[in-house]
């Protein structure tokens, strides 16, 4: 099954399932080609599926204001860029409801977004906002890199009681892989173990993971073993799964799409760094997109791009 | 709840209006003697609005306010001695102390969430109606906001998304009128705008829109009646601006006392009102003018309104006991509810 | 530059037109045979309005456009040759490959950068027109947007602030109509306002406010040159919204070649139209339009025209070779002007 | 002199100065009784001053627009928290103008705004954006803490090329200390010692640096000697100035106001931890407010900041 169609799976079920799951209809579906079939859907719950304007501040607020109502909505922004223009009513609105009363107001949306480097997305449409979400107090944010975690990542997103944003990567939507039948739910705050390893530890979330372990598979055949841990969230963090693993690698790269500057990668490494300095052996090493906007020439995106390459080399240069 | 209602009615309206203003005196005060620092919003000359609107409301319905939110929080039924004590900072404050003045709000009274933003209430008030509407609840919102949210997009957006997904709100923009130092150096649309009005933007888009004198309580509340009465019947929005002339003592960036505590007996003994602020008193102060409009229509005679008055300047001022009283929050509970349930 | 031109200016608008016509059809074609990839969109069926309202501009003035752009560039005479090489990601593109289809832009002929985000454009060609104001440049601006961008609020608070601020700008609002898809679902805002226009918007704002047939080259030529003027006399703002049928070939997420590459014979030869499309060809495409009303006035007879297109092609023709023989970006470059000047 | 008299120094000379800049009056001085007078400069330059309303996303956009066509304006958001409706203007078509067009646009403007925990500022009016803003390319960040580099380095604001967002802590406003007279230009990059010392690095920059330098003077008292470098501007950053002072002490702490994951304390951390391993005796060590949204109490903002206290425990944890 595709990544796109187990992320749809999880939206249909919950719509079916529960009537508070509402979705604003949108750009799900992605460019690059993908359509999903939403099928038979909007003829169930016409009632409970909208068509969106233009207007990311608007929904966002509107959802939220929703949200808090008991509704659990879906919003897709589409490319993840965009959200930017909603930014105040996420941060300020959705991300603060819960802290503000105390504990007695839930804000229950779910923000869709695409994110990363798509090919030819140039400076507007590649953003990865991840890390200055990561940034805000009281948002969850999810990152999955399988179709089955898409899924069951999706659903615990549509039941969680907080606002998610749950960002796929571009080039993810049509991988393919396993996914569990029925109500599979993956909880926030565990991360995988995509490949088990001694030598080093990658950490990575979304399409950084099939990078790494892509690296992975090259270095094997150095006899060079990289664990490569797949965050899946990163609010909750699995701090536990990092350290555990530096603790028998004495080694960290991480892997991260965002510009390098208080990025995942910073934070990753900092934790370790704080949290596990005698665990390591060498300087955690930090694998980013360069530190530019995203320039729309593939050769010049590819010139940016942390990939396989990168990530293998900086694990090489670690090992001596 | 339909229907403007009779004397009666404008009378229990009184109430909630001089309960406001006199909320407000206290929360002055408090400022004033250093019970709390930094800005402040008070919502006096505009309780006739928030009284008249709200009273049409009920349990289901839900409001969204601004920074200027104290009167619609006790228009709404919220507890003022519980509301001074998150001014304060107080554990026993409505929000434990995580609110402020700026966000006043309590869920238990369909008064979810506050945003200070400007125009922040907008989308979130469209956003619960729009919620009531799926969940077939049956309940509508209102969103207030003031003049100046009118310059934010996500204004704009809201309206549009309103009419597009016919959503059951009542936006109510309370235009207070510019300060006179905004206005002279023309950093406010309605300087430009014909009339000083906001409302040819919601008409442009089709929205039933109506002004009103926010400041005459009767008005106010006839129209608001028949504005929820459409928004429940249509299941779309319906715009009302309502004009007040801005209180003189909100012309700076905190609030004065210019006008002084108020003196009820202005309405009915003009020889009370000196020349400073006598347009004021005379003709904008919308508590005075509703007491004025209720001892011509014979609602209640100047004792009984003295009356009134003085057992709402008590249960305020117990109100401020009980807020001092509260103790301060417990800074070990800092980081409670960053995130909701299991997830934190 | 200024008032309506007779045939002879026309003449020249419509070769702008093709050019941008033929264009287009090679961007079209690099796309399928696989010479570049990710999302794009074309100009076709708005080419009257970039090209007449273009037409009237200075090199003081500045343009600002969408994700729609190509024509607005042609327009503005920018080179084809650069043009392509950029779309195809090439080092000898206007941007060096960091622009691409949806950021065409290119300041040395007066459009400084393109947004590709809806509206965009707005606010910076405001802000371009308000820096040349304070500069005292004498120069204008015209941003152009789709009617989509009506529905982002940074646009409401654009046509608000340049009024306020007196700002020397043109607003060209080209409302392309939405899909059938898009209006059918109710997902648009010229759904449900009147007539599918965004005009009562800016009028409500008191700004002068105009719809014109943006198909049509004469009208929007005359309009345009009276707005302009219009902006230069009085210093402030003026909103045109011009109207288009949209184009067959954009109904869908990327463009296709529903129409097939332009007959310009379908302007005298009606026999050459079929049945499919037949409501396009005869009355909507703005090209054929143009060349229809030139042979009526004169100004060209259709040997003219067609030697006219064979000229057009064979530039767009080696336009095309010179931007794929543009040798790729250096990668090492990819970090070369983040920041300017010492800073970096 | 006060911080906000310097700082208003710098935007008076430059505008009596160089024709090109220009000021959205709106809310330079600030909240908390504090007014500026900007005495005749409305009235020598009423055709550069406008009042504006309150539209933040146009505004910026706005004075992007104007800044790529050479005019130099100074933006004053009030509150950072605005800043975020004007996320998209800011990131997107200031911060990527010059990038996109290959070096041939700037986009020369300033956004000033004043961040941080003010004493009551709640969720919505007490956000500290810097660290959000360093993960996007292409802006610069000023950060000054004292009245001297806030004249210093809004000079160098005003006349860098590139968009740059200054911010004043709002607690900074009324430092007193002494100011060169005449253009005084602060470059950016180059980190301040604030105070020498050979057993810790401590990194900060705004109110931080106060707070660091509080903390400096209690360890002393116990003969704990801490250098506390003052960051000035972000981007760019003084990365050699960091590295230096921790080659020398072997230890580092970072204080920072901003809620931790993501933030100017993982960016220090991780770059020193990256770069700098082998100087390390001992875990780097983040002080940031607590990971939450601020509360509107005072009791409740006092158990969130990061400050002396904080900081000067932190620093007493890596000595042993
Ligand atoms: C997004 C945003 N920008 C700026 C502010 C600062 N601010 C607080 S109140 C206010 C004026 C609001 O005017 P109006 O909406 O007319 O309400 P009034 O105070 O007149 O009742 C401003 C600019 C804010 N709170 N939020
Ligand atoms: C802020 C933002 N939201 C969404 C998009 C995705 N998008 C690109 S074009 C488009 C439709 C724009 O419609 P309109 O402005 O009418 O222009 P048209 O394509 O019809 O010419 C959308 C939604 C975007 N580029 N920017
Ligand atoms: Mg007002
Ligand atoms: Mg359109």
């Amino acid at each position: 099954m595709t990544y796109s169609e187990a992320l749809l799976g999880a939206i249909v079920e919950a719509m079916d399932e529960d009537e508070r799951v509402a979705l604003v209809w949108g750009s799900l579906g992605g460019v690059s080609g993908i359509k999903l079939d939403f099928g038979s859907l909007r003829d169930r719950h016409a009632d409970r599926i909208v068509d969106p304007p233009i207007s990311e501040a608007g929904i966002v607020g509107i959802a939220t204001g929703a949200a808090m109502a008991g509704l659990r909505p879906i919003v897709p922004i589409g490319t993840g860029s965009f959200l930017f223009r909603a930014w105040d009513q996420l941060i300020h609105e959705a991300g603060g409801a819960h802290y503000m009363s105390n504990g007695r107001v839930t804000a229950p949306l779910v923000i869709h977004i695409r994110h990363g480097m798509r090919g030819g997305g140039g400076v507007q449409h590649s953003q990865s906002p991840q890390a200055m979400l990561w940034n805000a107090p009281g948002i969850e944010i999810a990152m999955p890199s399988t179709p089955a975690d898409a899924k069951g990542l999706m659903r615990t997103a549509i039941f969680s009681d907080n606002p998610t944003v749950f960002l796929d990567h571009q080039m993810l939507l049509r991988r393919e892989g396993p996914v569990p039948d029925g109500k599979h739910a993956v909880p926030f705050g565990k991360a995988a173990v995509a490949r088990p390893g001694r030598d080093v530890t990658v950490v990575a979330a979304s399409l950084q993971v099939v990078a790494a372990l892509a690296a992975a598979a090259t270095l094997a055949a150095d006899g060079i073993e990289a664990e490569v841990i797949d965050l899946r969230s990163l609010v909750p963090l699995d701090q536990e799964a990092i350290l555990n693993s530096v603790g028998r690698t004495g080694r960290l790269v991480v892997a991260d799409e965002c510009a390098p500057r208080c990025s995942i990668a910073s934070e990753i490494a900092a934790t370790v760094a704080e949290k596990g300095f005698d665990l390591l052996k060498k300087a955690p090493v930090r694998v980013n997109r360069l530190p530019s906007h995203v320039a729309s020439s593939p050769v010049l995106e590819d010139a940016l791009r942390p990939d396989a390459g990168r990530i293998a080399a900086a694990v090489r240069g670690l090992m001596d | 709840m339909a229907g403007a209602g009779g004397p009666a009615r404008l009378l229990e309206l009184f109430g909630t209006m001089l309960a406001t203003r006199r909320f407000e005196e206290v929360v002055y005060a408090l400022f004033a003697e250093g019970h709390f620092s930094g800005h402040y919003h008070l919502y006096i000359g505009q309780e006739a609005t928030g009284a008249a609107v709200i009273g049409h409301l009920s349990g289901r319905d839900t409001i969204f306010s601004t920074h200027r939110n104290h009167g619609h929080l006790l228009a709404r039924g919220g507890d003022p001695a519980a509301a001074l004590a998150e001014i304060l900072g107080r554990a026993g404050g409505i929000g434990g102390g995580r609110l402020g003045t700026f966000h006043l709000a309590d869920p238990a009274i369909g008064m979810p969430h506050t945003s200070a933003l400007v125009g922040g209430a907008v989308p979130l008030a469209a956003g619960s109606a729009f919620g009531a509407k799926l969940l077939k609840t049956g309940g509508v919102s209102v969103g207030f906001f003031g003049d100046g949210a009118f310059e934010e997009g996500v204004v704009f957006e809201t309206l549009n998304l309103a009419q597009l997904w016919r959503i059951p709100v009542l936006f109510v923009c309370e235009n207070n009128t510019p300060g006179a130092l905004t206005r002279a150096e023309g950093g406010s649309n309605t300087s430009y705008l014909p009339g000083g009005r906001v409302s040819p933007v919601p008409e442009a888009l089709g929205i039933p829109t109506h002004v009103v004198d926010g400041a005459d309580l009767e008005a106010v509340d006839a129209l608001a009646a028949d504005a929820l009465a459409r928004v429940r019947r249509d299941g779309g929005p319906v715009f009302v601006e309502a004009l007040t002339i801005r209180w003189p003592g909100n012309q700076s960036q905190y609030p004065t006392m210019a006008t002084g505590e108020t003196d009820l007996a202005m309405a009915w003994d003009a020889g009370r009102i000196g020349n400073e602020h006598r347009g004021w008193f005379a003709a904008d102060d919308p508590v005075l003018r509703a007491a004025r409009r209720l001892l011509e229509l014979g609602a209640a005679d100047a004792a009984a309104l003295q009356a009134m008055d003085a057992q709402v300047r008590a249960r305020m001022a117990a109100a401020r006991e009980t807020a001092l009283a509260s103790p301060l929050p417990d800074p070990a509970t800092a980081l409670d509810h960053v995130l909701a349930g299991a997830a934190r």
